[in-house]
């Protein structure tokens, strides 16, 4: 069972592969390779290994509960397998170093690789038609499966490194997926801009996984196992509380979080990711809002030990996560590019895990993480289908009224919308009334006052895109109009499953039901003795019941708020203004704050060097080899062309010679 | 019967040296030059046959030896010489070494 | 494991490339290519070989002195990868010039022999004086190949570079006689036992730099980095692929072969000097490289940053250093070569290397874009390729000797290195193209055949560097009397913290 | 005693001649005093013993080759500049340099006569003919040397014929040899 | 100490070289014109083969006191013979392209030879003033050789006249030593009294072969006749005179050391002999101060100076024969601080050091300009830098040995010139420590190899000039290919191969 981990990430690089080498081979031909081939085999491949995936999963639950019954029955003790494990081969071994490298599939790798393979699978259906006119049809299905597999790494990596291979593997497919229609210089930029500014977070990871190795001594081998292991091991404790670890340890969770923060588009690196719109609406979907920029949770709830150990780092991380969140869904507010929009809210939706991960509350965090897979790839998808519909517009300025033109698309679009607003029983509402309650009973009220009001400013916006995109008047010029057509089957399929999935997917954890609780049991082994270190015990906060109707009465209260500013027709001085002025600074504070700190100075610094320091060094050398020229020429003179100076010279030679020797003449 | 003193002896061929490479340090005409280089020449051979009357057996036929061939090679030099002057005139229909001097560096 | 024979077969190699290969460049190719594989075949199971010495004999003996001079080949782990490495790519810098060097092949095949024999020779000797005359002997085929083959400024360039590397490795002839004077032999590890004893301190501070400069030199690092960038440019792309992916590796090499054993002492007490030079160098080289229009500059200095790196991480004498380095001339050597030859291959269809004169090549040519991205990734340190693992060990290293701040700062590569290559692949190989007048062309069969193995084999190495990591653990740790130093002062390091 | 008178006689010719030939102005005149330099310096060989040189001065110095000269600077009497500035700068630069030469050279002799050991050796063989002929072309350890350097001679003799056939040939471009500037 | 032997196997290498000549001599009027440039080389080289295996059938030892072989002589006498064959091969190039009539000058070629090969083997001043002049009377003609050309005329009279009056120079010298030791032989005991005319002969003789060896400041010659001459009389003149001349020089100054040693010298020395040091203890202390006197001055400071002017002097040349001129100028440097090795103090006078640089600089050089004979075309017009560029892709063989030539002058690895400088620079750092002689500052010793060091750098950038000019593109001067005759191509390969061969088994050509 656990040696076929392997099997799944590469089973998507297989596909990578084959696809890789078809959109090659048909490079020359007219329009490339045959899509239905390729887009069969991109999607079979990550089918299976989602099915292996649960076959894993089911095979988890099994072991553990083998242990269990055995336990019970016999009175025994044994430990109950938390993970399957599967080292594969010895991969950075140097001095003190010895890297294995390896796949754990535990729980929470479980919980993730299921969304991630699930939903991918349906987003690579969902391309089928979405690209089915696209010249580079198969090289985008092969950059697709590329980045799943890393994907897969990524999560199912048994130790950091390993992770940070699919960490930076996602990374590069991203760039390839924003820059795919390379024509475009400007995709290309943002590609750039996602890539680097990922790599200064990737910088901060390895930074603070040195500092972190340090902590635990070259003898503890790098797997999240045993660093799990030495943090929870009493043994250690002492040490931990020394002031000097400390501060490492602090040193060295906010270095990772760096990462985070690169990858999951926080402040300060959240720059990249709007921009990565660029790329087509699938890739929007699965990286930009489903999987890659979750993997900063992924990876607080993978290290839990290690940053509980860190109360610093933890407020700081809540902080971040709150203001991105606030600033994040502001600036949402003032979008017009449909899909700039949902970025935004992303971005926002992030701050609002990054924000319970802060508070100790990795479990909800996960399961923020995990709802929002679903309903944010449904609206990215549906925003997809319509931009489709409309034949690339994306300006929500020249939508409207498209309720009756795509009611499939709507339909799944409101079924996101309804989730994500956090109105009753839909998924968004589980989690993040789990979300606010955990805030609220561990990071205090003022961080939860402010989340309750971002969740408002969420409901505003988003309704505002459903307004302006479906229940408003149609502003499209006509021969978009009349264009207009709902989406192929292969695009609607994984549109009523993820609508679907937004409107089921919470009651994994519906808190307030009892018995609704299988996604909490399965992180329970991994961040489980964190939170409980966190958690400064049983605490007497307001009902849960009660929490629920404050958070459903803020999206309320910011729906109605959206419906007098934008259905009253109170929209087209509001809404089509567009990005400007104080929105515009707004919107890209950020990139100037980056510019400033970061780009300017390089770019001088290079100048500089390119242009006084280089030429002062060749002047130098230049000046040497004058000297000695001159030098030659000296001596050139002294050679003469007259046969009597010469002879006369020689002979004074001589005649010197014979002074000098005078003394041994005699 | 000869009492002449090697000191005069050599005197007299240092002076001869001397007056030989002034004429070639001097002169312009390459005659001249020749000329001085048989000056010295002779001065060789007045120093040779001057020392040899201080050696003893064989050491003094050495020293008269020499000059002979000395006398013959020099006699080769100035054929070779007389030709390459002719050669030279040939070409730049002048004697004088100063107007020798096209070769720059 | 004959290493005679792998010494000679490059020049014999050289012989026969003249005088069998007809005036056409095909048969000259196809002579060469047979010959190049025949060498690789010879050489490559050196790297299996481990620790391997021929019987020293005396080369000459210094009149009046008596100073015994030995012609002496030995290999270690280091030499026989670099070696590997070198018959592996001289096959395909072969494979990838007939676009560039045209009718001439066959003095190009002979000059690469040429320099192939000469680089194999300064690899394995174990005499220092008979490593200086190899080391020396590379000046001119190598000069001579920039000069035959090269672009405009060629001359220029070639007299700078030949001047550079003279003058800089001056000093190290003075030192060799001083060190033959006092040792009465040039024989490494004899000299490594005497020089000890038979020098005073002073002179032997001096000495050691006197020879460290001419591996600076050859490296090369800021300041002495000038006649790099246009060496690189100027010469033909497929010699700057020998340059760089061979040629700047001696100067690593030497530093690990010749100095850091026979100076120890002075090592490690002007560790932190080399240390500063090779993380200064890593900034400009790679600041330099952000500002270059010009293709193959940007090249050059990333070279130059990214041996920085491996200088900065040698001198802290980690173990894990010394496999990081070797990994890291293997791999960038690899990623370098073919980044060159590529280069060199594009800038035929534009006749330019200004970047801004290439654009829309993904679409125009694929194939070229796929290995051209490879590559640059591979160059990049993206894990998966060997170029992570060696970067990885090397701020490693780095971060255990000298901590958080310093390795932040080496790690600065990790994002400017990102800068420039991606900008020099959006430039080649994104937008529209900017000279619409050339016609499309892709890369031939053959030149796929000589830089997809390159890539593969970078691909493989990122996964699986054990092979290359061992041979380095095996024989060098031996070479490090201060590398248990830092070691302790690493545990007190933490203890400190 | 006698002989001291005749050489004083010599050498104040040989002297008087040399400068002389420095300072003639014509070619000819030059070749006249060198003549009577050699001439007088034949009469100074007799005079320390060593005829066969004193005799070979004569015929082969005095004969053959200043004949030689004398009839080059006839064949070029045509020329116009054999009269050449005497004395200009560089000329005297040169004067003082050749003076000092001989004055360094000469102050080695000085000390000489002095010594015991620079005696002139009443008992050393006279140079006639039938010794230096026994030197030449005896054999034995220290005298067999010389035959080989006669022969040497011979080839130096041929090496200036042929050196002067290619230089003064008169036209390149005719194969015959004329053999102008022999002896 | 060499034992004597007898006439005919020891002179059988001369002999033949004779043979040669004469052969030639008697060949020539009955060629036609074309063909004399046809056949008469190959005669040369015939004859230079046999003598050149002749050699290996000579026993050392000495004719008479007059001339002498052993294992150094004769590896001189064999660089000679190659010498020769790379001057006839690019004599003929020359001459055929000039469309030259007459083979005089093969004939002279081979006197000249056999002028050099006395002076190696000669053992006493006579002996050596016949070889000298013997080679100087040959070469003289060849410089003058291009009789339209004024160059070549201003060349020969410079070369003659200057040569006339050193040789009259040497043989006043000659006459002093002589009537210091009572023999003209260079071996002797000073008569009590004599040191000083002893030491004043040796000089004036020093000056004389100094010169012929174009050491500053009796170099002046050197450009104008090597720039005059035809680039394959430069090869052989280049060759050849320094050959002999040094050989004479050192074999001169170890005389002189041992003489001055009061060491009883019955029968010649050997070019690489040692004195038992206790010897050098026992010298009279003004003995010792006049060899020291004599060593710093003639051979170190003169030698730093011709290094000084040669090395500097090359940079801003554009003719290659005139920079290989001042290049010679250098070298004879170079060998000249070899003199300085023999360590009194050591009891060595082992030349060994100077001898070969001698022969790696001999080939190097005569091995250049024979190549370059190859491309400068008719008259030489060919030969500056501009008609060069991109010569080597014309012939690339012949660019190619130009180039390890050019290498091996500017000291570079693996080519003899960098195991010369080597040795000669480590043998004078030696001399820094153990002191030439007692008494001499070291730090003033260890200035010399630094500063030659410097130059020898310095004069390098000159020779790389001429390399990457050669290879790269062609300049407006650029000629269509020229066809390299068969002698020239063959001769100046096997020279490059026997250059590389030199440096890696240093030891196997003076039978050490």
């Amino acid at each position: 069972m656990d040696n076929l981990l392997w099997l799944v990430p590469t089973l998507p690089v297989i596909g990578f592969l084959i696809n890789g080498s078809l959109s090659l081979a048909g490079a020359r031909s007219q329009n490339g390779p045959a899509r239905g081939l390729s887009g069969f085999l991109a999607v079979l491949f990550p089918l299976v290994s989602f099915l292996l995936v649960l076959k894993l999963h089911i095979g988890l639950q099994d072991a553990q509960e083998s242990v269990r019954t055995i336990n019970e029955n016999l009175g025994l003790d044994l430990a109950i397998p938390q993970s399957f494990v599967q080292p594969l081969w010895s991969w950075i071994a140097a001095g003190d170093i010895n890297l294995s490298f390896g796949f754990a599939f535990d729980g929470l790798t479980s919980v993730m690789l299921l969304f991630i393979t699930g939903i991918g699978t349906l987003i690579h259906l969902y391309s089928i038609g979405y690209m089915a006119h696209d010249r580079g049809f198969a090289r985008f299905m092969a950059y697709l499966n590329l980045f799943l597999a890393n994907m897969i790494v990524l999560v199912l990596g048994d130790g950091p490194i390993v992770t940070f291979l699919g960490w930076e593997g996602v990374g590069l497919c991203s760039y390839l997926l924003i820059g795919f229609w390379h024509h475009e210089n400007a995709n290309g930029d943002a590609a750039r801009k996602a890539f680097l500014v990922n790599r200064v977070g990737d910088l901060g990871f390895l930074l603070g996984l040195f500092v972190l190795w340090q902590i635990v001594g070259p003898s503890t081998p790098l797997t999240y196992e045993a660093i799990a292991a030495w943090f929870r091991d009493p043994a250690h404790a002492s040490l931990l509380a020394s002031g000097g670890v400390v501060a490492l340890l602090t040193l060295s969770t906010l270095l990772l979080f760096l990462g985070c923060t690169g990858k999951s588009a926080q402040i300060p690196l959240l720059t990249w990711l709007p921009d990565a719109m660029a790329g087509p609406t699938p890739v929007s979907a699965l990286i930009h809002a489903a999987t890659m920029v979750t993997s900063g949770v992924f990876l607080l709830a993978r290290m839990s030990d290690v940053f509980a150990h860190a109360p610093i780092t933890m407020h700081v991380i809540a902080w971040i996560g709150a203001a991105t969140a606030v600033w994040a869904a502001v600036t949402g507010f003032v979008q017009t590019d449909i899909k700039k929009v949902l970025a935004y809210s992303t971005v926002s939706q992030l701050g609002f895990m990054f924000l319970a991960a802060g508070v100790g509350a990795f479990d909800s965090a996960l399961f923020h993480v995990f709802t929002h897979a679903f309903f944010k790839a449904v609206l990215f998808l549906g925003a997809g289908s319509v931009i489709h519909a409309l034949g690339g517009e994306q300006d929500m300025r020249k939508m409207g009224g498209l309720v009756k033109k795509l009611p499939i698309t709507f339909a799944a679009m409101f079924a996101g919308w309804y989730a994500i607003t956090g109105l009753p029983f839909g998924a968004g509402f589980w989690s993040k009334d789990m979300l606010l309650e955990k805030v609220l009973a561990q990071g205090g009220p003022v961080l939860y006052g402010v989340a309750l009001a971002t969740a408002a400013v969420t409901a505003v916006y988003m309704t505002r895109l459903m307004i302006l995109t479906f229940w408003s008047p149609s502003r499209m010029d006509h021969d978009v109009a009349h264009h207009v057509h709902e989406a192929p089957i292969s695009m609607q399929v994984p549109l009523w499953i993820l609508g679907l999935g937004s409107l089921v997917a919470g009651f994994a954890w519906a808190g307030m039901i009892p018995g609704f609780d299988w996604f909490p049991s399965q992180l329970a082994g991994v961040v489980g003795p964190a939170q409980a270190l966190l958690s400064h015990g049983e605490h007497e906060g307001p009902s849960a019941i009660l929490l629920a109707s404050v958070g459903v009465g803020a999206a309320i209260v910011g729906i109605s708020l959206a419906f007098v500013l934008f259905k009253s027709g109170a929209f087209r001085e509001n809404s089509t203004a567009g990005l400007s002025g104080a929105a515009r600074t707004w919107t890209l504070l950020f990139d100037g704050i980056h510019a400033v700190v970061g780009i300017w100075p390089i770019r001088l610094a290079s100048w500089i060097l390119d242009n006084i320091c280089q030429p002062l060094l060749m002047g130098l050398v230049r000046l040497f080899a004058y000297l000695v020229q001159l030098l030659g020429l000296l001596a050139q003179w002294l050679q003469r062309s007259r046969l009597r100076l010469n002879l006369s010279m020689s002979a004074l030679g001589l005649l010197v010679i014979l002074l000098i020797l005078a003394r041994d003449l005699l | 019967m000869d009492t002449v003193p090697l000191f005069q002896l050599q005197i007299l061929s240092a002076i001869l040296f001397a007056a030989g490479l002034a004429t070639v340090l001097v002169r312009r005409n390459l005659f001249f030059v020749l000329m001085g280089v048989e000056l010295m020449l002779n001065a060789a051979n007045l120093s040779f046959l001057s020392w040899s009357r201080v050696q003893a057996g064989a050491a003094t036929l050495e020293g008269q030896v020499a000059p002979l061939f000395s006398i013959a090679i020099a006699a080769a030099e100035a054929c070779v010489g007389l030709a390459m002057l002719l050669a030279v005139f040939r070409t730049r229909e002048t004697l004088d070494t100063d107007a020798y001097s096209k070769m720059k560096e | 494991m004959n290493l005679q024979l792998i010494l000679a077969a490059p020049f014999a190699a050289a012989i026969l490339s003249f005088f069998l290969s007809g005036n056409d460049a095909k048969s000259a190719l196809r002579t060469s290519l047979v010959l190049a594989l025949v060498i690789a075949g010879i050489s490559l199971p050196l790297v299996g070989a481990g620790m391997v010495a021929t019987a020293g004999h005396t080369w000459f003996t210094v009149p009046v002195v008596g100073t015994e001079v030995k012609w002496l080949l030995t290999s270690d782990g280091v030499s026989a990868w670099l070696v590997a490495l070198l018959s592996v790519l001289v096959p395909a810098v072969l494979l990838a010039a007939p676009r560039v060097v045209g009718e001439r092949m066959r003095e190009f095949a002979s000059l690469v022999f040429l320099m192939q024999g000469f680089m194999v020779g300064a690899m394995l000797s174990g005499d220092l004086l008979l490593f200086y005359a190899f080391f020396e002997a590379m000046l001119i085929p190598a000069a001579v190949l920039i000069a035959l083959f090269g672009g405009n400024n060629r001359r220029r360039a070639a007299i700078v570079f030949l001047v550079f590397s003279l003058v800089g490795s001056a000093p190290m002839f003075f030192a060799i006689w001083w060190i033959a004077l006092s040792c009465q032999t040039t024989e490494l590890s004899v000299v490594a036992v005497r020089i000890g004893s038979q020098l005073d301190p002073m002179f032997r501070t001096g000495l050691f730099f006197a020879i460290a400069l001419a591996f600076l030199v050859k490296l090369p690092v800021v300041p002495l980095h000038l006649w790099q960038a246009d060496a690189y440019s100027e010469g033909p792309a497929p010699a700057s692929a020998l340059l760089t992916g061979v040629m700047a590796k001696i100067g690593l090499f030497g530093f690990l072969r010749i100095l850091i054993p026979l100076f120890p002492a002075e090592s490690a007490r002007f560790a932190g000097v080399f240390v500063a030079i090779g993380l200064v160098t890593v900034l400009v080289g790679a600041l330099l490289a952000l500002q270059q229009s010009d293709l193959r500059r940007v090249l050059a200095f990333s070279s130059l940053s990214h041996l920085g790196l491996g200088l900065a991480a040698l001198f802290t004498f980690r173990p894990e250093a010394i496999s990081g380095v070797l990994l890291l001339m293997v791999a960038h050597g690899l990623s370098a070569a073919a980044l060159f030859l590529l280069a060199g291959i594009v800038e035929t269809w534009t006749k330019s290397s200004h970047v801004d004169d290439f654009g829309a090549l993904a679409s125009r040519s694929p194939m070229f874009a796929v290995l051209f991205s490879i590559a640059a990734l591979a160059s990049v340190g993206l894990p998966g390729t060997a170029g992570f693992v060696a970067e990885f060990l090397l701020l490693v290293s780095i971060f255990k000797v000298y901590g958080v701040w310093v390795t932040a700062i080496a790690g600065l590569t990790v994002i400017l290195s990102a800068a420039y290559t991606l900008r020099m692949v959006q430039r080649l190989l994104y937008g529209t193209p900017a000279l619409p007048a050339v016609e499309r062309q892709d890369l031939r069969v053959s030149e796929v055949f000589a830089i997809a193995p390159i890539l593969v084999a970078l691909v493989f190495f990122g996964f699986y560097p054990s092979p290359i990591l061992k041979s380095a653990r095996a024989d060098l740790l031996t070479r490090l009397p201060v590398a248990q130093a830092s070691a302790t002062e690493d545990a007190a390091h933490v203890a400190g913290r | 005693m006698i002989a001291q008178v005749y050489f004083w006689i010599f050498a104040a010719i040989a002297v008087a001649c040399a400068f002389s030939v420095l300072a003639s102005r014509h070619p000819i005149n030059g070749a006249m005093a060198l003549i009577g330099t050699m001439v007088s310096l034949a009469g100074v060989y007799s005079l320390i013993a060593s005829p066969f040189l004193a005799t070979l001065q004569i015929l082969v110095y005095a004969g053959a080759i200043m004949m030689l000269v004398v009839f080059v600077i006839m064949v070029l009497n045509s020329a116009k500049d054999h009269y050449t500035p005497m004395l200009d700068g560089l000329g005297a630069f040169g004067f003082v340099i050749a003076a000092l030469i001989g004055v360094l050279v000469a102050r080695v002799f000085v000390g000489l006569d002095g010594k015991a050991s620079v005696k002139i050796n009443p008992s050393a063989p006279r140079g006639d003919v039938e010794a230096i002929s026994k030197t030449l072309f005896g054999s034995g350890m220290h005298t067999g040397g010389w035959a080989l350097l006669f022969l040497a001679i011979g080839l130096v003799l041929l090496t200036a014929i042929v050196g002067a056939v290619l230089l003064a040939k008169r036209h390149l471009d005719t194969a015959e040899t004329s053999t102008e500037g022999g002896h | 100490m060499l034992p004597a032997v007898n006439l005919l196997p020891f002179i059988g290498p001369v002999l033949f070289l004779i043979l040669g000549a004469l052969a030639t001599l008697v060949a020539e009027p009955f060629l036609g014109k074309h063909d004399k440039h046809k056949f008469l080389p190959w005669i040369g080289t015939i004859a230079a083969a046999m003598s050149g295996v002749a050699l290996f059938f000579t026993a050392p030892g000495h004719l008479h006191g007059v001339f002498a072989l052993d294992p150094v002589r004769a590896g001189l006498l064999l660089v000679l013979l190659v010498v020769l064959v790379l001057g006839l091969a690019a004599l003929q190039r020359n001459l055929s392209s000039d469309g030259f009539e007459g083979g005089e000058p093969y004939v002279l070629l081979q006197l000249a030879t056999i002028g050099a090969a006395l002076m190696v083997m000669a053992t006493q001043s006579i002996s050596l003033f016949v070889g000298m002049e013997l080679m100087s009377l040959a070469i003289y003609p060849l410089v003058g050789m291009r009789r339209k050309s004024s160059e070549s005329a201003e060349a020969v009279l410079k070369y003659f006249a200057m040569g006339a009056v050193f040789s009259a120079v040497f043989l006043y010298g000659a006459s002093l030593c002589y009537g210091a030791t009572g023999t003209v032989g260079f071996g002797g005991t000073i008569a009590e009294g004599r040191a000083g005319v002893f030491n004043l002969g040796f000089v004036l003789m020093s000056v004389g072969l100094l010169f012929k060896i174009g050491m500053a400041p009796f170099h002046f010659w050197s450009p104008d006749a090597y720039t005059g001459a035809t680039s394959g009389t430069t090869a052989f003149m280049a060759g050849a005179v320094k050959v002999g001349a040094m050989a004479a020089l050192g074999n001169l100054w170890m005389n002189f050391l041992v003489t001055r040693a009061g060491f009883p010298l019955n029968s010649p020395l050997s070019l690489k002999v040692t004195i038992p040091p206790m010897l050098f203890y026992q010298m009279s202390p003004e003995a010792f101060s006049s060899i020291k006197s004599m060593a710093v001055l003639l051979f170190g400071i003169l030698g730093l100076l011709s290094i000084a002017i040669g090395s500097l002097s090359v940079l801003g040349q554009v003719s290659v024969r005139r920079l290989l001129a001042f290049s010679g100028v250098a070298n004879a440097g170079f060998m000249c601080l070899g003199f300085l090795l023999p360590s009194l103090a050591r009891g060595y006078i082992d030349l060994s050091v100077t001898w070969y640089y001698l022969a790696g600089y001999a080939l190097a050089t005569t091995g250049a300009l024979a190549a370059l004979s190859a491309l400068t075309g008719a008259g030489d017009s060919g030969d500056h830098l501009p008609a060069l560029s991109g010569a080597a892709r014309r012939s690339p063989l012949i660019g190619a040995v130009l180039t390890v030539f050019l290498a091996s002058l500017a000291g570079l690895p693996p080519m003899a010139g960098f195991v010369a400088k080597f040795q000669l620079f480590h043998g004078l750092l030696l001399n820094v420590f153990s002191g030439l002689v007692q008494g001499v500052n070291p730090v003033s010793l260890l200035a010399i190899p630094g500063l030659a060091l410097v130059l020898a750098l310095v004069s390098a950038a000159a020779y790389f000039k001429v390399i990457v000019a050669i290879w790269s593109q062609p300049g407006q001067a650029s000629r269509e290919p020229d066809s390299v005759p068969v002698l020239l191509g063959w001769a100046v390969t096997l020279t490059a191969v026997a250059l590389v061969a030199l440096a890696i088994f240093p030891k196997h050509l003076f039978g050490a």
